[in-house]
């Protein structure tokens, strides 16, 4: 094919890439978007397959096997298992822009030193990205062992291994393709993986969904740098934008637990000096029984509830959608109030509440629905917890100091439902279980919502 | 002959040339800048895209990125030696699978946003 | 080489260089690449700016269309030939018209929005 | 210097202008933002000029001489000249992008058909709006001798001058850059100064701003393809930016007048099938003086102003914004509903009451006021006529149909200020002057003005 319409056809692609993401800005046009996206994505695979005479059979047998799998992974995950999917989904992009720059460097007889940068770049960043995200998936899907990984002289060890790169890239840029530039390569990959493992590692599980918005916006830089490699204009193009995609999600999560991101990645959790102690936190807390919570839901004309990582772990969204249709069938207005970084990832109690088909109108932001909360009779705080711990505005010594929460302890009346007294991610305690208002209703989430359910059916 | 290009003597483009198609200073930057307008219009789409869309956001740029695929293709199928075709296929196999699944994921969850309207 | 240019043999290469200088076809698509993500970003901005500013972004982006002034400046200065540089010296004169007047009677104007801040 | 460093600087420069641009999507960054684009400006002049070894005696001259001419334009203008300047400027643009290109084609000795391609549209566009910029401008200026130019057969005349530019245009792709080629393209230039004479001199003096904004589309296209001739980005770059403003504007005032661009370009106003004759339809003007104005003005508690293009013609700015402060003074609430198209020119009266100091908290939008309009005691109709005439929500036949008005009709009393009962640009009666609550004061806005302040301040 002439070389001018590949391009062509890879700036095609390119726009199809933006003007899905520019569909995925309002609800109504995301499905397109997304379909947008993938042509995209299509007509770049076709284009590449008919622009160059290539030997098909390795290609057919790759596309066949990806296909299968990924489309296995699709249909089968669950809503709830969003985060753990993503992780390892980027660590095989990584994986790939590594590769194809290795494979790239052995097919090349020379290269300019921008090419060879390039491909070092593409190497490191993919092969951090890989075993980083593999880490990350691990810790999401709660391995004991890697809890228990420590390593030395943390620090020291990174700062070790990023020089190491650095000084094999600059090797490498000076390099004539031969031999000695290929293993400066794989030197270069092989430390990046460990590099992934160590930065990783000891980062606490909850923040794991940082980690992962902040190694998808890797996954696309190591495109875009394979996108330099080859003078591929839709690899660089989709590759930043997915690099962009990436670093405004991790700092709107940064934004909304009001931490900076050398704090998440480095940070120390839980050295507040705060001297809050559990026992006297939780001296006068009040607990209640499903049949308590229907008779006070059958007087409440307007009902919050606040959902957090505890639904998900429950699975309870579908039983809470139920509750909620029984509440607007007996005229109560039932509102979902959505913290933005409540459950493990962003937007992530909006996908598992649509999955259980309630409307999204229903699902209020925080900023939107804070100012009403004193006009709520009743607020359902379902698993969450330090999305609403009232410390993060009392107290300036607290881990979550400043950290925005919704105001859940302003209602009429709080129920809290989950199983113990035991904390959330910041590990810390939380007054509102305390609280004059609150009534704790210490259960299974799934379970809790249907007891409730049976009791305001009985009544 | 063009303005910018008049700076370099003819001499260099074909020394460039029998470089055999090293890329020449003029097409880096080029790609250089295709880059950065790339992350601008980014940064412009995606602080459009509203929270309740940031997780189906989220496994459809992770999809995007599988774009590597294109890179992988062409590794996969082209030269002699085995070794970087084998490589080119793991990568086609895991870029596939990113692609796919990603794609699919969103489609499934986007769909369960859709189904109220 | 890297898997594009593979495409193209080396004769082509240093044919095109023989040429001097004649935009080969690489460059050119990469500069509709660039034009097209620029004007992406220009809706994407533009949109974004609200009517109070419209006159100011008028004479603002009219300012910036008097970026000729760069061709100018190269006509004006290049070459040996009279009549292109004076064809490139009367473009100085009308671009660098555009570009000092629209920007300052655009600073003039916003000032006097800032001033009640 | 080296080429790369020249890219980068052009780079460089490019995002200035892009920040620039972001800058000014808030009054309060708008200035920083105006003073990165000239940044951005400078930058890429200053590298071109010790990019590569040029001759500078012609160069300085142009600067001199241009800066001069350009400094004294920005100084001495007239807010209410701003539409005509931006004219002026824009036909300078355009002129340069196309002198550019043919110097260009006069100095090389071979080029590619994309080059041609590029020359050739590169000189027509430029051509098209530097005559099409005189002509707006000098309609602008209201001379008489335009206004009587008739084209016979208008449309076949120009798409004869657009065939014959195609047709030049291909014959250049075949080119070999000999004598022959020049002369296509200077034929070409001529041909499309021709076009933007006879593609202008027939469109209403009222609709110049449209022409406008879409010329200053056209000089960045210009400097677009100039980019595409010299290989340049940064020329590329922001011609497009100011090519996306210039459409977006235009689609912005077609949209406020509810007319397709075609039918402002092509369309034949006032051929509407609307039986309404200005005899019958004033029949009950009832009109009003100063002292009585100022009566009414005293007992009101909400006053809205309604500035339209009389305002522009009677500099009376300075004067309305001194009432507003009386009235203020007063506890009066002011605002001032500004529709999008009043004037003559997007956001013209926005920079006319800033430039007579009203802060732009009281400049309100259109749709935010209307919802308010029957809360106003008072309602001042100060120079405009078309944005306030209700035929456009009443009479589906008039000029105006559909066109989004400010409901000045529904407040308690409305005052019209204009010196007649002439019609405004779209030559059709206004039932607004003869209805119940209006009263017309007929007389120079900023004398009528000024008297109501007296009489306010001798009572
Ligand atoms: N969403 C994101 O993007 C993101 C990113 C980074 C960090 N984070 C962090 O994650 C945290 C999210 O806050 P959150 O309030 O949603 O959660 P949380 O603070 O982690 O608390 C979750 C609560 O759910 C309860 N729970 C667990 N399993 C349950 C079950 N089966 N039934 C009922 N309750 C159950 C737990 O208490 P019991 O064990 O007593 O039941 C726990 O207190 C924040 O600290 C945030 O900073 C989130
Ligand atoms: N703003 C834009 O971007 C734009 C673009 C394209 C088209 N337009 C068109 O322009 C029109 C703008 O509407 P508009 O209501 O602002 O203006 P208009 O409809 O043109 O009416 C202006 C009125 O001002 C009066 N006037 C003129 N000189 C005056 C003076 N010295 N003192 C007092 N009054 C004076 C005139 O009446 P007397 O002669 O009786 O005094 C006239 O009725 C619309 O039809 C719109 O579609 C605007």
């Amino acid at each position: 094919m002439d070389p001018r319409l590949v391009q062509l056809a890879y700036l095609v692609s390119a726009v199809l890439f933006i003007l899905g993401l520019k569909g995925l800005t309002r609800p109504r046009s995301a499905v397109r978007g997304n379909l947008l996206g993938a042509c995209g994505l299509l007509v770049a695979v076709v284009v590449t397959l008919f622009g160059a005479g290539l030997d098909y059979r390795l290609i057919v047998g790759g596309l066949v096997v990806g296909t299968v799998i990924g489309a296995v992974f699709a249909i089968r995950v669950q809503m709830t298992e969003m985060p753990q999917m993503v992780a390892l989904f980027n660590g095989f992009g990584g994986a790939a822009s590594t590769l194809v720059a290795g494979a790239n460097l052995v097919q090349t007889d020379s290269f300019g030193a921008d090419t060879l940068v390039a491909t070092a770049l593409s190497g490191m960043i993919g092969a951090v990205t890989f075993s980083g995200s593999l880490i990350a998936w691990g810790k999401l899907k709660e391995f004991r062992q890697l809890e228990e990984i420590r390593i030395p002289a943390q620090q020291i060890v990174n700062a070790l291994l990023v020089l190491s790169c650095v000084g094999l890239t600059v090797f490498m840029a000076n390099g004539d393709g031969s031999t000695m530039t290929v293993v400066a390569y794989w030197g270069i990959s092989a430390l990046a993986l460990l590099l992934g493992v160590t930065l990783v590692v000891s980062i606490g599980g909850a923040d794991m969904p940082v980690v992962i918005a902040l190694l998808n916006s890797y996954s696309g830089l190591a495109a875009a740098a394979t996108g330099f490699v080859l003078s591929n204009t839709v690899l660089i193009i989709s590759g930043s934008l997915v690099g962009a995609s990436g670093l405004i999600l991790t700092r709107i999560m940064c934004v909304a637990m009001n931490r900076s991101l050398p704090n998440v990645l480095f940070g120390t959790m839980g050295s507040s000096g705060s001297t809050l102690n559990a026992d006297d936190v939780y001296a006068n807390v009040k607990s209640t029984s499903a049949e308590e919570v229907a008779m006070l839901l059958e007087v409440a004309n307007r009902v919050v509830i606040v959902p957090g990582y505890g639904m998900a772990v429950a699975q309870a969204q579908h039983t809470v959608s139920d509750l909620r249709k029984i509440l607007v069938a007996r005229q109560v207005e039932v509102d979902f109030a959505i913290h933005p970084v409540a459950g493990r990832m962003p937007g992530h109690m909006n996908v598992l509440l649509a999955e259980a088909n309630v409307p999204y109108e229903a699902l209020r932001e925080m900023d939107e629905i804070n100012p009403t909360m004193e006009q709520a009779d009743v607020t359902i705080v379902l698993g969450a917890n330090d999305v609403v711990n009232p410390l993060a505005r009392t107290d300036p010594q607290s881990a979550i100091a400043g950290m925005p929460i919704i105001d859940a302890d302003k209602s009429r009346t709080v129920i809290v439902i989950k199983r113990s007294l035991s904390p959330g991610f910041a590990k810390i305690p939380n007054p509102l279980f305390a609280a004059e208002n609150t009534l704790m209703l210490f259960e299974d989430g799934r379970k809790a919502i249907q007891d409730i359910i049976n009791a305001l059916n009985e009544s | 002959m063009n303005f910018l290009l008049a700076t370099e003597p003819v001499a260099k483009l074909v020394e460039t040339s029998t470089e055999a198609a090293s890329t020449s200073a003029d097409t880096v930057m080029l790609l250089l800048t295709v880059f950065v307008l790339a992350v601008f219009i980014g940064v412009e789409v995606i602080t459009k895209i509203p929270p309740t869309l940031h997780t189906p956001l989220m496994s459809g740029s992770n999809a995007i990125s599988g774009i590597a695929l294109v890179g992988a293709v062409l590794a996969a199928g082209s030269g002699d030696s085995m070794l970087p075709k084998i490589l080119g296929c793991v990568a086609v196999t895991l870029a596939t699978i990113n692609v796919v699944g990603g794609f699919m994921v969103t489609h499934r969850m986007l769909g369960m946003f859709r189904r109220k309207d």
